[in-house]
């Protein structure tokens, strides 16, 4: 991972995620403006109370994909460092499922080079969520 | 041939893998056909795609022994 | 404050900036979107090298001007809660000069209110910047 | 009336506030034009608001004795 070394942070980890590693890894001096994504686990999705969430990951495809989309996002948006990290195993209402942080010399491709990555994230990285109700559970996006 | 599932396509398998025989040297389109034959909870899905590899296969790609065949079911990270 | 209480969190402060006391303000169980904004010093402006900055605020009118901003973007994006934090005195290349954050039920009002908010803070709140170079210095924005 | 300058207007000032007499009872409008007469420097910024008790204010406000008058020279904060 030489090529990325300092631009590009990539991880998927069943450990709370930090905030701040995020955002200490895309700090640079010549940067004056960071967007943070933080995604959390909501307490109602659909007009349904959730009590939890599963997250099941194709590990190695998931990193792939997750570099590639960083990478991409690096380069189209001119971002100086991005620091993408998603939780996978057993969250609870209001763990934090995904943190992306992006660092730019302006601020307006930060918003863009950050919004980009959660949006795509959500197509294309192999991770997939079962979310327990009181009445049941479901993986999400599955059934039409 | 072995294929890992993830996700709901772990429930429609009935565990982590499924066995698939006959389809190395197959397209990946054939494949999806043959899935959808023989495990016929995938044809119930939003849709599926398959990663050969840990990267994502087209219809066109043929399977070769040896590969990582995954089905990705519809993705619900982030 | 009452009718604000939870939802708004305004500071203009002497003292550096924390990330993680605005990120903790925003945190909600219904909400699955927080985004937010760092602006830091950056070493260089308009090609120049940049040694140090000075802010200069009327601390009043820019503190009503921030709640003013918080509320508004609150209201207009449909925000759970805002926080502002606004740096001010001397500040040193990669100092955090802003910090916001924003949450919502949805990310992408998340996004658009935390841009809208850095957005009109630059063209409405009193509080000016002077640039220190290897050459000089001058307040910003304030000649043609 | 003492009126106060932060930012670039109190290097044209010469410090934290300057001295505008006759203004009570006068339009937002007038005092600035009395300001760019009294203190040329004034006119030579992109522009300037002026705020009255912590609010910008309209060029057709009155200014009443009292008010906390403010010289706002083009914002950079963020």
């Amino acid at each position: 991972m030489d090529e990325f070394s300092g631009t590009i942070d990539v991880a998927l980890s069943d450990h709370p995620l930090e905030l701040d590693t995020c955002y200490r890894f895309v700090q640079h001096p010549s940067c004056g403006g960071l967007c943070l994504f933080v995604g959390t686990i909501r307490d109602l999705n659909l007009g349904h109370t959730v009590t939890h969430l599963e997250f099941d990951a194709y590990d190695g495809m998931a990193i792939k994909e997750m570099r590639k989309l960083a990478l991409a996002a690096r380069d189209t948006f001119d971002l100086q460092a991005v620091s993408l990290h998603h939780r996978k195993g057993d969250l609870e209402i209001g763990d934090v499922a995904v943190i992306i942080a992006v660092s730019s010399v302006h601020r307006a491709a930060a918003f863009a080079g950050c919004e980009w990555i959660i949006d795509e994230l959500k197509k294309t990285v192999p991770i997939w969520k079962k979310e327990f109700r009181e009445d049941g559970s479901h993986w999400l996006n599955a059934r039409p | 041939m072995r294929i890992l599932c993830f996700g709901i396509a772990r429930e429609i398998a009935g565990g982590p893998g499924l066995q698939l025989d006959g389809i190395v040297g197959k397209s990946v389109r054939e494949l999806r056909m043959a899935l959808m034959r023989e495990f016929p909870g995938f044809a119930d899905l939003t849709d599926f795609a398959v990663a050969r590899n840990e990267v994502y296969a087209t219809d066109e790609e043929i399977i070769a022994a040896g590969d990582e065949v995954v089905i990705i079911p519809p993705v619900s990270g982030g």
